[in-house]
Formats: structure tokens, C-alpha cells, sequence
């Protein structure tokens, strides 16, 4: 499983690319037949690599579906059956049907979303602040809210758990939402920052003379323009917060258990059931997946640009 | 309706420096006024004050009498086109149009109105549903300013609206912003660093330099009269020669060179020995055979422009341009005769800062 | 002196220090007043834990062994020196940390590559990258184990059907190898985020610098050393920061991989598994608080030494301000 | 033994009382099926007492879930799933509610009540019993030239049948090693075998005996001497996966829990003319083998005591017992049960357990279960995989155990 | 050494539409040729493929009889000046001047000589260890150019290398560029869209149109006989006049304006009775009183420059713009006389694409 790695440089491989077409003298002219030879050497291999990175990619997850849709007989043996008749539906019926599952399939949903919006409404307009003021203290503060990534979330657990069941949240949706509002919200503030500094001040000026207040240029031009932003951030807070295992293992016991919570625990002691293990982890993933998929372009603007810039 | 008056207007961003120093002066209704200045000078941010974009930090400024300096923007009546056009992006062109009024709460029927009569004036009737990303930059040009037009302001302010045209582009639409302005008379200050610019449309300029205003005239005033060296300099294409000279009795010198004319409407002061003498290159005239009473002078560089060919000589180690009309058949290193008697002198104080001819 | 009093006091307590007049601090009133429930949540909501995880760590807190919880000092950070056990989970965590962080780095910089040239459904499969990115820790953490099992796992069906083996590995039966299974689909997921933060990077380079440096006469590797590498370098370094953050983070796919234990015989217990180890089965909680603390300040340790090494702390601090030009 | 407790001075035992009503809510392991699919229901019919949740949770992630909840003082739960080590864990911190002896129904088998008990404190009532038993399949047995109805008695004519079935992607013996519960069980039980025994009277750890040592050695030379155990026994972290193995013909022998039985015998398997049940064969004794009983014990922190015990003795109702060892395959935990002409018919597994118990059984539950076991389970795995000899692996994990224990004192 | 032959060059693209079609031209040994067209007619498509950053779909390129357009540019000798510069910004303008030297394993002490040798010449030396980011665009610009220098190929190629500059320095650092040329004689192409600089800089001008080769001349010729219509559009500022006149019997009638000139030197054929006329705003003269044989015009827009003026004047419903030198005393709507007789003629074909006058 090495293919990844010969990806490294493919820009440094022209040279392979020779053994196609027989060397020539440098610096003549005759030798261009050997730069379109070669350059058809370096497209063969970069497809080549390409389809490898791209099967490493993908496969793994096929494999998954696949586990979930056929009967573990056919897969637990020396060399799987893949027989299309032998195909069934039947585990995502079964654990569809299941309150046990629905319910932490609707606590993740709810948790997800409810995170979401409290992230984006505090964070983004933040942010926007944060974009908008010029003060000495500010790359403090976002390098501040970028290093609460660094603290593992082992560190918080205890301290949250004694707050949460405190406040008499223990085992309730709104310990989640408020723990990953937390963890999330920095990272929604570092985000957005990078959104908003990229919409020009003269938009704002234009704005104010065409009779705009702040909450009126806030809401009427700089959110619109963000939206980009605001739904890349948006599907990765929503996603970090549906992926979320441990936080959810600590802090909630049977009523808010969240989807990876429940899908984990196919793996039991005296009844493994793989396929409903696949199956869960097929159900756990297709929503955000789908996210990802339907927000792809916005995601990959936000999650770099915002991310990382200049 | 459109007086504006700057009553010692100053302007710090930092508390210590001074980006505008106080400035005063007023733009009468229905002109058209330019301030012209190197980059940094405080251009963007004079007209900023004047649109209550940015605070004052003294003085006082009036529009048709009233204080507004205390005002927010939209409590001013006026403009703004922008250098990037700061159009909406999310906005179609009509609404980009509208939105001023909607803000205004203009009704609905008047909003549509305006908007369309501005679009057609700027022949924008066909972009009306697009949004400002599929424009071309002309176009988005003209929407920055049918969204000023339908606005109907007492004043207009623009911030270098053509500098992110290319060339062409901005020759023409320098043009009809020129027939805008005689057709719709209202008052305007538009910021540019572009002399050409600055000439071709204004009533009056504002030369600035450094915060400071060294000069508010004509555009023939200004070129004619440049009341600094700075606005000798600035105003002007190609740009003036200037010698250190020595003006005795009447006679100015440029030592060295053999350069010495009448100074004719100079008026000396006993300070005033050591002078500044500029002379417009395009009222020097170039022999290919030196004359009598020419200046001699070998050729360093000619660059024919078509109609006329810019030649820098030398004379005794000074550098000096001239403008002959046509093309030139001269060649570099070859001597040539450089006749300034005809030229108008431009006499300041060694140090630039005052003018002594007429 | 005289000039400062003279002028009006136009700066009222607790704004940042700015000229500017009655509109500019509306302004400036008006951004704080934004940023500031924000902030407060944060702080509301890390201070109290943190302080309280740095008191646990001072305090002998063992749930199971005794209701009474005696101060002791840093005799918990002192235990860290001496338990091998710790020692042990810091070497496998350097191992994970190091492969994922360097590997998965330099990966994701030739699939960055691969996927700026020009091809044909280059769209899709920048699109398809996003799956691992999508699928939750749990459920990769299931998914590996599917495929590595080493009775059933389609690793092994695949390699035998290769030739490349011709018995069943058992792949998840010693530590080294079940280490390496873990490293493998840590991979799977980490790389597509950090490939697509090349891939932009890569998309910033000006297309002009590669032209202007093969008229330099420098060829396609010379190329990648002498302008791609550089350009990408602020890149590269947040890759690194962010990567080696999550390294040490490792949890979800452990716990799922290995059945919550961190085995075979304690071979993915990474410290940060430790740390719950300790904390969660032992309920040794004061000494759990230590490792997680000794965790935090080592992130923040290496974060700051790929800064160094860099040399570029102040990227990180010129971010806030930089802005785009159009 | 180490039996004081450290913080259940307060908590009087519990005596059953008449009126008990209200609601509770159970928490579960996912062992048992028969709860969830009419037991709890038959309970609210019987006794008027509300179910409000019954919960099944992963068993592995059980532990850490429990000792949060009650590190925390929470309520959530009034019942809760227990074994050896957990009631021995949870009971010494005081986290269960000591059952007076009133509470506890007669007959319940001995084996099956220590598994909730801890220092002569009992703190639940068992839900099931369970010991390891040997199974083996007769048509491999048959194919390998053994007599299919004969089981090996001794450790000895045990490897040597591996040996005999060992071949052709078969093995003749598979384990559980995977995970640190496997590793130990299965060293546990050649230790009892072998005549061994975890501590000693002073809890002083004496597993890295001359006896342990032998046992662990023995274990490591099937795997890597006489290349009887199937390797993926060092992977398989659960029964369940030992079950489909066996039930799948990949190994010949196993020794596994009565659940094996069921999915053996299920349709599609190996079918009940196949499949032989007898005692594990002895090296030192005759035989020996490991307790698995499970049980309900009451949160000390329930507000319904009083319902939450009503419902552990419905558990040991003969009605709920029968459909547990009918359904599930578990032993009952009553000795009535387990001489009742109709189970022992239908599992004959019941009466190699009750052969078996004529040896010792046992699992060694103490509240340093967790922190010993990882760390025998680390040494027990490197010896598997021949990174250390027994005797090294044994005797650092009695070193860092005894050190592990002392903190208890 | 850089003689450059383009022999029937071809590009496309798409394998359909032309991006450049069959171009030929010979570019002589130290001559300085400029591409000059609107954009996207394939300047800098052509500048790419001699320097080998496209290849060429068709034709060859030799530079000093051999063959390049095989080669991969660092084959080809030459130096390339980026309109962005195409500055390594990571490294100091040192390290961006001596890369390409190193590239190509020249020795250090070499590197160092001549990398100090293009820096002085270009007045770098300050700034020798900064990163182009902490230089202005003018500075960034020389360095590009240094970076060229240093090489001392035998061909230098310039992709509208001053057109990120402001104006000012624009004219500046063109004559510097010029400067460089005479001093360093190697053969340069240079691409730009500004008439001005073509006229300035070049030996020869090659003008392009839609991928076509217009004209190539110098600029004497370029501006004096315009070949076609929109060489004599394109260059030239104020931008020609242009009238559909007719041609009859030596005479040119600009039908319906009164508007009638003797057609000197304008060889008639049968079918050019219909033709263009071009003439030259600065060529006509504006009386501000009407005089015998002037056109007369309305005045429509005055646009001064300070040492000229342009009017531009209608004449029956038909525009025309006239350039006065000076400040021209007239107002918008008054009425003025055009004396076009002084004028050359500039006549083409109805369709634009031959010269009829010589
Ligand atoms: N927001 C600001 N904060 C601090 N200083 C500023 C700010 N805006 C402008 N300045 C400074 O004030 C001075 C004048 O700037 P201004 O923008 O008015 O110049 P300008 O004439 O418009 O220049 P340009 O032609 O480059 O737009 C400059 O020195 C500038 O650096
Ligand atoms: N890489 C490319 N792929 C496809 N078409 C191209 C490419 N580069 C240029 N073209 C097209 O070829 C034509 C000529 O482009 P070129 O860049 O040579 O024009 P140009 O004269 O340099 O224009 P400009 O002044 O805008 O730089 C244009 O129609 C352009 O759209
Ligand atoms: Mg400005
Ligand atoms: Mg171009």
C-alpha cells in the first residue's frame, strides 16, 4: 500500500519520461519529438497515480457499503460472495425500525444543528467585529482562539462533565450543543475572519452613503456576501459536531446519546454483528457526506481560505 | 443647491501626523472640482471627510451652508463612486441602483423611475437584471455611476473612478463624464493623481502635496501659472524642465550651460538670487542646425510620440526635454541647436515654494 | 506634555487606543460589542475547565480508592517521569505523530499535485477526496477494522488474490502492526483536509513564477524545489501546526479499532489514550488531569518549534491582517 | 481479603419491602435479549412498577460509563448491569447498595452470587450464570481419525487432537486473546487448570508462580510451538467472533462461554449431531474453569431502591430463568433449574455445566481488576507474540500488580 | 547574435479558432520591435511562442538560423520581462537576479559580478537584500528587468512590462528602458497595447489585430501611412477622425458636412469610389471666429491640456475632434471654424483593410 507515496512529486518525474523516447543531445533542435514523448509519459503515469489515489480513497468506504448490504456470510469467509441475488436491505430496515437507533440519529441531528446556528450567529458576527477592528490585541486574541485547538478534549472532559451535571444537564442535548459550541466557535470565529476581510470597506462606505446603519450594513451587505463563508463553516461545524464520539460518550448516557455513540456500540462483547456496525457506519456517514459533497466547492474555499491565507 | 466649504478642514489619522493640514476652500455650486496630488497626499481622504466617511479631526465643513461635518453620510446628500465602483455584488445593476432610494424610502414607483431614467442616460438599459460580475469593467463604471445619478444628490464625489479603466476605455468615459456633468450641473469633487484628467474636466483644481493645498485655480491658472514648483512639476505632460538659475538684474542664468534669458515679469525681492527657472518642453524649439542665439546641445535619447517627438539633450552635463511637432530626424549623439527664447518662464524661490513671474 | 493636555480627551477608557471621532468610536463601540458574547462564551467556557483540570492535577484524586482527594502538590507531573507506562505511550505517540505529521504532509503535497493538472473530470475527483474527510472517526474506525480483520478483512483477500501473501496476516494481533493499521487509516482521513489545503495553495502560485523559472532554465523538479516548495511554505507550516495537533489528539479510532482498549497488549495506547485510560477505566483522575495537561503543553511545545523552524512566527500573527487584494 | 470498604460505611443493606411502586430505569449490558423483548413488559404487568428505560449499552464501553456516572453522584439509572469485577470495583467505592440477606432468593447458586458480591457484601442478584465449557466439532473430529464422542481429558491428549486436526485452513483450536479481558480469561483458565491461583490469601499476586509460568507457557506453545491455535486468536476481541469461528468449522475445539452453544447448533452451522460439550481438560487437575455470571445491582444514589431490588429478583424468577436458558443458552442461577429434566434435555451444555462445577470456578474480582488485568493482558500478549518469555512477562506484571494492590490498603 | 525569423507561426488553442495566424516577419539583430494591438489579438501568444511558454501549432521559429520552436525555453536564450514580473517572492531581489545564472551552473564569482553589474546599472544596489514585497512596483519592475540583465541573453522578450506602473513613472522608466537599450544593444521583443510606448521605444512595430499582422514598419511609417484602417485608429492620440467620404475624379467629399479636400496622392480604382478618410485631429486648425474655406462646426465639449486643447465639434449631426495647441477660448454650443485643408489625408478602402493615399 505504497501507492500514495510514489504520488509525491509527480512534477519531479519528467525524467522517468525519457526512457520512452531515446535521448538526444541537449540543445538540439530534433530533440522536441522527445518533449512530446516525454510529456506523454508524465500524463500515462499521472493517470496512473491519479486512479490509485483515487481507488485509496474511495474503496475503503465502497467496502463498508458493501458490508452492509450483504448477509456477513457471504463477506466472513475466505473469499467473499458477491453475489448480487444475496443482496439485502435488511439491516438498514432493521436498524431504521429501531427507536435505539432513531432516537440518537434525531439527538445527532438536533445537536448538529442547534450547533450550528449558535456557532455561526456568535461566531460570524464576531468575526465580523473581529475583521472590522484594529487593535492591538487582535492577532493575540485569534491566535488565542486558534490555540484552543490545541487542548486535548481529554483535558476537559472531567471539568465539563462536573459542570454539565451541575447545571443538571448531564444526558441532555444541551450539554452537547454548548460543549461543541465551545470547541467549535473558534473555530468558526478563525474562519470567518478570513471571509470577511475579504470583502472590501468601500462595499461598507458605498453602503453608509447610500443611508446603511451598522446592523443594516451587517445584515444587508457583509452577511450576503459571506455566505460562501457562512455555509462552509457552517457544514464544518455541523459536521465536527455530528462526528463527535468522545464528548458525547462522556457527557450523555442513554436520552442525548448521539449516532457515533450508538454506532460504536455494535461492537459489544457477546454480539459483534458487523453488519450492523457497517450499516450504522454507513447511516452515520451519508448525511455529512452528503453535505460535504452538496457543499464541496464552498467547503474547499472556506476550509483553505479561511484557513490559511497569504 | 451643492455649495461645499472647507473652513480649515484637518485631518490625523495617528494623533501626531497630519494626513490633511488645514485646508480651506469652496467649491462653488454646480462645478466641477478636482483635487490633484501625488499618491498619499490626502485626496481620498479630504473627499472622505467631505462624505462624512471619515471624522474630521478640525475645521468645519458646510454644504449649502449647513454644518455637516457632524453628520453621518447619509444625512449629507451626496454621491460617492468609488475606485473599485464598491458596486453590491449580490445585487442585480437595478437593484445596486435602487438601493440608495429603497433606503430612503423612496415609494416603489419613483425608485423605478429614476433607476430607469439614470439607466438610460448611461445606456445601461440591458444589464438592468445582471449582477455586477458579469459586467465588463466599463460597464460596472457607468453602474457606479447611475447609481450615484439616480440618486439625484445635491453633491457628487468620485475617488479616482477611471483609474482601473484601460486607457482607451478611459479617454472615452472621461468624456462623457465631462457632458454628464454639463448636462446634470450638479456640484462635484473628484479625486485624481492624473493631470490630464484633472485639466480636461475641471472648472477648478485642488493641487495637493503632502496634506497641504498648493493651489486651487483654473485648470488654465494651474497650467499656466503653476503657483509651486511642486505644481510646476506635477501639472503638465511631458514634464517641465527645471534648472537652479540665478536671476541678477533681470537676466536669468543657468549657470554652466549657457542658458540666460530676459526675465521678462519676474519680480525680484534681494532674497530672491538663487532661483528656480522651469521651462514647458514643448515651447522649446529643436534646430537640427544650430542657429544664432540657440543653445547647443547634444541628443541622448528621441522618442517620436506621431504627432510630435519628445528629444532629451544635454547641455553641458544638464539634462533637458524638448517637444518638436512630427518626427525628428535626429539621431542620438548628434549636436543640435535648442532655441528658448520663446518659451514662458516659470520663476520660483529656490525652495519651490513661491512663484515670482506673472 | 502641554501638547497632550491640551488636547481633548478623546479616548475614553477600555476602547483600544486610537484617534479618530465620534463616529469612528461608534464604530469601534459597535465591533466590540460584536465580538464580545463570542469571546465571552469561549472564555466562559475553557477558562473554568482548564483551571479546574490544572487544580485536579495538583490533587491525589482516585475515585476508587478513596472519597478523600489530599493535595499533593506536582506529585502527579512528578509521577510522569517515572511511570514507564507513560514513557511507552510517548514513544508510540512520537511514532504516530511523526509518520502521520511528516508523511502525511509530503502525501498530501504530491496528491495536491496530482490534482492541479489538467484532466478531465479533475472536478469529480477533487470531490471524491472529500469522502474520508466526511466519514466520522467511529466509522472509520470500524471500517479499517472490517478490512484489516484478519480472519474476514478484505486486505488480506486482496493481498492473497496479489500473490503478495499467501497466508492470513493477522494484522491487528501485535502491537507494531496494529499501530501501523491505525496509521494507515488516521492517513485515510487526515489526508484529503490536508490536500485540499495544498491544493489551494498550489492554485495561489502565480502560473507566471513557473514560467519565469523555466526561463531561468530550471527544470520540472527544479521547478517543484525552487518556487513550488517555497511558495507553499506558510502552507506547509500551518499543515504541519494543525496535523501535529490532531496527531496528539488521536482518540475515536483507536477506541473503535481496538475495542476501547488501546491493545494488543497497549500497542495503540497513544498518551492521550493513556490519559483516558487513566482517567475514565482507572479513575485516577488527578494523575489522568497530569497527562492531559503534560498533552496540551506539549502541542503548543511542538507548534512552537515548527515555528522556529520556519522561522516565520510572525506569518501567523500578520494573518489577521493581511486582506486580499482583488 | 482487602474486603474493607472504603466509603459504603453509611449504606445499610437493603431488605426487601411490600410496597415498591414508582418507576426505574435499568441499564443494561447487550448480552441478553430476552429482557428487552417481553421480560421488562411481563415485570410492569406483574408488579405495577414502571420501566421507564431499559437501556442496553455496549459492554465495553460499560465500564468507563459507569464508574462516570457515579464518580458523579448521578441517578439516571436505578439498576445496573454487574459482574465479578464490577461489583468487587463499584461496591468497595460504594457506588452499589449492599443487599441485606433477606434479599437474596434461595437456591441462587454460589458461583453465581459471588459474581455480585464483593468481600462478604452482596450487592446485586444474578441475572445468569456462566462458566467456560469445552466444545468441539465431532465431524472434524471424525475427518482427523478421533473418536468424534470422546473428549480429550487432559491438557496433553488435548494438544495432541489439535495437533491431529490441525490442516487445510482448520485449525484444532482457537482462542480469544484480542482484547485485555480475553488475554487474562484465557490465562486464567490454564492457570486454574494447572492448579494455580491469581493471590494469595494476603492479596499478594502469586500468578508468576512456577505453576503460572507453566501455564502461560503452555498457552504460548500452542500458538507458537505446535501451531495448533488459529493466529487470528491473538485479533478476536470478543466471543462472539469465537463463536461464528467455530460455528463457521474454522477451529475444532474452542472453550467458550454456554452461548457458543446456540449459534453452533443454529441453522446454517454445524447442527446438533456435530457439536460436543464437555468439561476443560485438566493439567494439574482434573478440570477447572472461569466464571462469567452476570447480574443487577441497585445504584446507591437510586431514589427507588425498593422497585430497582423487585426487579432484580423478578430476574430470578424460575419463569424468567427457563427463557433465559431456553432462549440465550446461559445457565440458570438457581439449583432447581439446573436439574430440570426439560432444560437438561434440550441443552445438554446444562449438564457439563453442573459436571464442570463440581471443579472450581472462578474469576477473581476485586476492585483492582481493571488496572491489574491491563496490565497482565500486556505482558500475557507480548509472551503470545514471542516479544518476552513467560516468566518475564508474569513476573513484571506481579510487580507492577503488587504495587497496583498496595494502593488499596 | 538574436536575429529572430517567425516564418508562417500559427497557434490555436482549440484546434479550431486561431489565436494567431500565419505570422511572419523577420526581427533584426539589436533592433527593438514592439507588438502593439488591442487585447487578445495574440501579442502575447506570439511573445510566448518565441519564447517557448506555448508551442507553436504551426510554421518555425530560428533565432540566428537555428530552429528553437522545439526547444523548451531554457534552451533558447533569452530573457523574459513579466507584466506581474513574476518576482520570486521568496527570495531577495539578489537571489531572483542570480537564479536564472544559477540554473544554468554558472560560477559564483560570475554570478556575483554580474548580478552587481545589472543592479548598479539599474541603481539596485540598496536593495540587493530585500524581498520584492518590500519594494514599490517601480523598484519591483527594475528588478524584473535586472533579472533579465544579468542573464545577458541574446534576446530579451517584454510582456507589457511597464503597464502595472502609475502614469509618472510609466514615462519614466520607459525612457530608462530605451536608455538600456542603446546601451545594451541585444535584440528585444516587447509587447504592449499603449501606442505611445510603441511609438517611443521601437525600431519596428509589428500591429496586430485579431490574431493578423496588420502592419510592420517603423514608426515613422506606422504613423504616417497607416496601412489599414485600424493601424491608423489604433495608433495616434487623439485617435483619427474617420468619415465615409467618396472619391470622385480626385476630389474627397465627406457627403452632407460640407466637408471637401482635393485628393492628393490618392490612387483611385474603379471600385474605390466609396472610401475611408482619416484625418489627424492635431492637424486641423479651430478659428474660434469662422473664416473663408473653414468647415464650419458647433462646438460640443472642450477638454484642456494645458499645452493643447481638444474641441470636439459637430458638423451636421457628424463628430469631429480637433487638437489646439494652447487654451483655447471657446464654449460649448458656440460656433467655430474648421480649417481642414492643412490636413494628410489618410484614405482606405470602404472596408478599411488597403491604403489608397500614399
Ligand atoms: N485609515 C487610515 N489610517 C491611517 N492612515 C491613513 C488611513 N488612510 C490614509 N492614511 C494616510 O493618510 C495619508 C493620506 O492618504 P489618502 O488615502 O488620503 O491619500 P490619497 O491622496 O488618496 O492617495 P492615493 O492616490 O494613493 O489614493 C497617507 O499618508 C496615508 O498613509
Ligand atoms: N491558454 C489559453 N487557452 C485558450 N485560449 C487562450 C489562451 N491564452 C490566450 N488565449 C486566447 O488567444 C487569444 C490571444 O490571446 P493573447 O493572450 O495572446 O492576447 P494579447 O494580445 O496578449 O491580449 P492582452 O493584451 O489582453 O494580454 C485570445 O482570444 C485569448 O482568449
Ligand atoms: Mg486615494
Ligand atoms: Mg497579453
Amino acid at each position: 500500500m505504497n501507492t500514495p507515496r510514489t504520488a509525491a512529486a509527480p512534477d519531479a518525474r519528467p525524467s522517468t519520461g525519457a526512457v520512452t523516447a531515446p535521448s538526444a543531445p541537449p540543445a538540439r533542435p530534433r530533440r522536441g519529438l522527445s518533449r512530446r514523448g516525454r510529456r506523454r509519459a508524465v500524463t500515462v503515469l499521472h493517470r496512473f497515480l491519479l486512479v490509485v489515489a483515487l481507488l485509496y480513497f474511495v474503496a475503503p468506504f465502497l467496502w463498508m457499503v458493501v458490508y452492509s448490504v450483504f448477509p456477513a456470510g457471504n463477506l466472513q469467509r475466505e473469499n467473499p460472495d458477491l453475489d448480487p441475488g444475496a443482496l439485502t436491505l435488511s439491516s438498514y430496515r432493521r436498524l431504521l425500525g429501531q427507536s435505539s437507533f432513531l432516537q440518537p440519529m434525531l439527538n445527532s441531528a438536533v445537536v448538529g444543528l442547534l450547533t450550528t446556528l449558535i456557532c455561526l450567529a456568535l461566531g460570524s458576527v464576531a468575526a465580523y467585529g473581529l475583521a472590522r477592528l484594529r487593535f492591538r490585541g487582535k492577532q493575540v486574541l485569534l491566535l488565542a482562539m486558534m490555540s484552543t485547538q490545541a487542548i486535548p478534549v481529554i483535558v476537559l472532559a472531567v471539568p465539563l462533565f462536573i459542570v454539565i451535571r451541575t447545571l443538571g444537564l448531564f444526558d441532555t442535548p444541551a450539554a452537547l450543543v454548548i460543549t461543541y459550541t465551545a470547541f467549535i466557535l473558534p473555530l468558526v470565529v478563525w474562519m470567518m475572519v478570513g471571509f470577511f476581510e475579504d470583502i472590501p470597506v468601500s462595499l461598507e462606505k458605498a453602503a453608509r452613503i447610500d443611508g446603511c446603519g451598522r446592523w443594516q450594513i451587517l445584515w444587508r451587505i457583509a452577511a450576503p456576501l459571506a455566505a460562501p463563508g457562512l455555509a462552509a463553516t457552517g457544514v464544518f461545524a455541523f459536521i465536527t459536531a455530528w462526528s463527535d464520539f468522545f464528548l458525547a460518550k462522556i457527557l450523555t448516557a442513554s436520552n442525548a446519546t448521539t449516532l457515533p455513540v450508538k454506532t460504536a456500540s455494535f461492537q459489544g462483547l457477546f454480539a459483534n454483528d458487523y453488519t450492523s456496525a457497517a450499516t450504522a457506519g454507513v447511516i452515520t456517514t451519508l448525511p455529512v457526506m452528503l453535505l460535504a459533497l452538496a457543499a464541496q466547492r464552498w467547503i474547499v474555499r472556506g476550509l483553505t481560505e479561511g484557513a490559511v491565507k497569504g | 443647491m451643492g455649495e461645499i466649504v472647507l473652513d480649515r478642514v484637518h485631518k490625523s489619522y495617528d494623533g501626531k501626523t497630519s494626513a490633511v493640514e488645514e485646508i480651506s476652500y469652496t467649491v462653488q455650486q454646480g462645478h466641477f472640482v478636482t483635487l490633484l496630488g501625488p499618491s498619499g497626499c490626502g485626496k481620498s481622504t479630504t473627499l472622505n471627510m467631505i462624505a462624512g466617511l471619515e471624522d474630521v479631526s478640525g475645521g468645519t465643513i458646510t454644504i449649502d451652508g449647513g454644518r455637516v461635518d457632524e453628520l453621518p453620510p447619509d444625512k449629507r446628500d451626496l454621491a460617492f463612486v468609488f475606485q473599485d465602483y464598491a458596486l453590491y455584488p449580490h445585487m442585480t445593476v437595478y437593484e445596486n441602483m435602487a438601493f440608495g432610494l429603497r433606503m430612503r424610502k423612496t415609494p416603489k414607483a419613483d425608485i423605478d423611475r429614476r433607476v430607469r431614467d439614470a439607466a438610460e442616460r448611461l445606456s445601461l438599459e440591458p444589464f438592468l437584471d445582471r449582477k455586477p460580475r458579469d459586467l465588463s469593467g466599463g460597464q460596472r463604471q457607468r453602474v457606479a455611476l447611475g447609481r450615484a445619478i439616480a440618486r439625484r444628490p445635491a453633491v457628487f464625489l468620485f475617488d479616482e473612478p477611471l483609474s482601473n479603466l484601460d486607457a482607451l476605455l478611459r479617454d472615452r468615459t472621461r468624456t462623457e463624464l465631462k457632458q454628464l456633468h454639463q448636462e446634470l450641473g450638479a456640484t462635484s469633487v473628484y479625486v485624481t493623481h492624473d493631470q490630464e484628467e484633472a485639466l480636461t474636466l475641471s472648472d477648478k483644481i485642488a493641487v495637493m502635496s503632502r496634506g497641504r493645498l498648493e493651489q486651487y485655480g483654473t485648470p488654465q491658472e494651474i497650467y499656466d501659472s503653476p503657483a509651486t514648483e511642486f505644481v510646476a512639476v506635477f501639472v503638465g505632460k511631458p514634464s517641465i524642465n527645471l534648472f537652479d538659475a540665478e536671476l541678477d538684474g533681470g537676466r536669468l542664468t543657468v549657470p554652466g550651460t549657457g542658458i540666460t534669458v530676459p526675465g521678462r515679469g519676474v519680480t525680484q525681492k534681494a532674497a530672491d538670487r538663487k532661483v528656480r527657472l522651469g521651462l514647458r518642453p514643448d515651447e522649446l524649439v529643436v534646430h537640427e542646425q544650430p542657429q544664432d542665439g540657440d543653445v547647443r546641445a547634444t541628443v541622448k535619447l528621441i522618442q517620436p510620440l506621431g504627432h510630435a517627438t519628445d528629444v532629451a539633450v544635454t547641455v553641458a552635463g544638464t539634462e533637458l526635454l524638448a517637444r518638436a511637432p512630427g518626427f525628428l530626424n535626429v539621431r542620438p549623439g548628434q549636436e543640435v541647436g535648442v532655441d528658448v527664447s520663446g518659451a514662458r518662464l516659470h520663476v520660483f524661490t529656490a525652495d519651490g515654494t513661491r512663484r515670482l513671474s506673472d | 506634555m502641554p501638547a497632550s493636555t491640551l488636547t481633548p480627551p478623546r479616548r475614553p477608557r477600555g476602547l483600544p487606543r486610537l484617534g479618530g471621532g465620534r463616529a469612528e468610536r461608534g464604530d469601534r463601540r459597535f465591533n466590540l460589542l460584536l465580538m464580545a458574547p463570542a469571546v465571552l462564551v469561549v472564555l466562559a467556557l475553557f477558562a473554568y475547565p482548564i483551571g479546574y483540570a490544572g487544580w485536579l492535577s495538583l490533587h491525589q484524586w482516585d475515585d476508587k480508592i478513596s472519597p478523600v482527594h489530599p493535595y499533593v502538590g506536582v506529585d502527579n507531573y512528578h509521577q510522569l517521569f517515572s511511570d514507564p507506562a507513560y514513557r511507552e505511550a510517548l514513544d508510540r505517540t512520537v511514532y504516530f505523530s511523526v509518520i502521520t505529521v511528516l508523511a502525511g504532509v509530503a502525501l498530501a503535497i504530491g496528491l495536491a499535485v496530482l490534482l492541479t493538472q489538467q484532466f478531465r473530470f479533475r472536478a469529480l475527483a477533487r470531490v471524491l477526496l472529500l469522502v474520508p474527510w466526511a466519514v466520522p472517526p467511529v466509522v472509520n474506525g470500524i471500517m479499517w477494522h472490517l478490512i484489516f480483520d484478519g480472519d474476514t478483512g478484505i486486505a488480506n483477500t486482496v493481498l492473497r488474490g496479489l500473490g503478495i501473501i499467501d497466508t492470513n496476516k493477522q494484522w491487528l494481533s501485535s502491537p507494531t502492526s496494529a499501530m501501523n493499521v491505525l496509521i494507515f487509516a488516521e492517513m485515510w482521513k487526515l489526508l484529503p483536509f490536508l490536500t485540499l489545503l495544498f491544493i489551494a495553495a498550489l492554485q495561489g502560485v502565480p502560473a507566471n513564477l513557473y514560467r519565469a523559472a523555466s526561463i531561468d532554465g530550471a527544470g520540472a523538479i527544479r521547478r517543484f524545489a525552487f518556487i513550488t516548495l517555497p511558495s507553499i511554505r506558510t502552507t506547509i507550516l500551518f499543515a504541519l501546526i494543525v496535523q501535529s495537533m490532531w496527531s496528539l489528539k488521536v482518540f475515536d479510532t483507536i477506541y473503535v479499532l481496538t475495542g476501547g482498549s488501546g491493545g494488543p497488549a497497549g500497542g495503540t495506547t497513544t498518551i492521550n489514550f493513556f490519559a483516558y485510560l487513566t482517567t475514565f477505566s482507572n479513575l485516577d483522575r488527578g494523575y489522568g488531569a497530569a497527562i492531559a495537561i503534560s498533552i496540551m503543553a506539549l502541542v503548543l511545545l511542538i507548534a512552537v518549534f515548527w515555528m522556529l523552524l520556519f522561522r516565520a512566527p510572525s506569518w501567523f500573527v500578520a494573518r489577521g491582517t493581511r486582506r486580499r487584494t482583488a | 481479603s482487602g474486603g474493607g470498604t472504603a466509603s459504603s460505611t453509611s449504606a445499610t443493606p437493603l431488605a426487601p419491602t411490600s410496597s415498591a411502586g414508582g418507576s426505574i430505569r435499568i441499564l443494561d449490558d447487550n448480552t441478553n435479549k430476552i429482557f428487552g423483548s417481553g421480560v421488562v413488559a411481563r415485570f410492569e404487568k406483574d408488579t405495577g412498577i414502571k420501566v421507564e428505560k431499559y437501556e442496553q449499552a455496549n459492554f465495553n464501553d460499560l465500564h468507563d460509563r459507569l464508574a462516570t456516572l457515579f464518580s458523579a453522584q448521578d441517578s439516571s439509572y436505578d439498576v445496573v448491569m454487574t459482574w465479578a469485577a464490577w461489583s468487587a470495583e463499584f461496591g468497595r467505592a460504594g457506588w452499589l447498595q449492599p443487599l441485606s440477606q433477606s434479599a437474596v432468593p434461595a437456591g441462587v447458586l454460589p458461583a453465581a452470587l459471588d459474581a455480585v458480591s464483593y468481600g462478604g457484601t452482596v450487592y446485586g442478584l444474578p441475572k445468569f450464570a456462566s462458566a467456560q465449557t469445552m466444545f468441539w466439532n465431532k465431524d472434524l473430529f471424525e475427518k482427523a481419525g478421533l473418536a468424534p464422542d470422546t473428549a480429550p481429558a487432559t491438557w496433553d491428549d488435548f494438544v495432541s487432537a489439535a495437533k491431529e486436526l490441525t490442516g487445510g485452513g482448520v485449525y484444532g483450536y482457537a482462542a480469544d486473546l484480542g482484547n485485555t479481558d480475553g488475554a487474562y480469561q484465557n490465562f486464567l483458565r490454564v492457570l486454574l487448570l494447572n492448579g494455580g491461583t491469581m493471590y494469595d490469601s494476603a492479596n499478594k499476586p502469586v500468578f508468576n508462580s512456577d505453576k503460572g509460568v507453566d501455564a502461560l507457557d503452555r498457552l504460548v506453545k500452542l500458538l507458537r510451538t505446535d501451531k495448533v491455535m488459529s493466529p487470528s486468536s491473538l485479533q478476536i476481541t470478543n466471543s462472539s467472533d469465537l463463536n461464528t469461528l467455530f460455528a463457521n468449522g474454522k477451529a475444532a475445539i474452542v472453550f467458550n462461554w454456554p452461548a457458543q452453544y446456540p449459534v453452533a447448533v443454529a441453522k446454517g452451522a454445524l447442527g446438533k449431531a456435530a457439536v460436543g460439550s464437555g468439561i476443560l481438560p485438566g493439567i494439574a487437575v482434573r478440570s477447572a474453569s472461569i466464571d462469567g455470571s452476570e447480574g443487577f445491582a441497585i445504584n446507591n444514589y437510586s431514589k427507588n431502591k425498593a422497585a430497582a431490588l423487585k426487579w432484580l429478583q423478578y430476574v430470578t424468577t424460575a419463569a424468567v430463568q427457563k427463557q433465559m436458558v431456553q432462549e440465550e443458552g446461559w445457565f440458570p442461577v438457581t439449583s432447581s433449574l439446573l436439574q430440570d429434566k426439560t432444560v437438561t434435555s434440550e441443552l445438554p451444555i446444562v449438564s457439563t455445566y453442573l459436571q464442570e462445577s463440581r471443579y472450581q470456578i472462578k474469576r477473581f474480582g476485586a476492585p483492582w481488576y481493571s488496572d491489574v488485568v491491563q496490565q497482565l493482558s500486556t505482558g500475557i500478549t507480548k509472551a503470545m507474540l514471542g516479544q518476552t518469555t513467560p516468566k518475564k512477562a508474569l513476573d513484571a506484571a506481579a510487580d507492577q500488580a503488587s504495587t497496583i494492590i498496595a494502593k488499596y490498603k
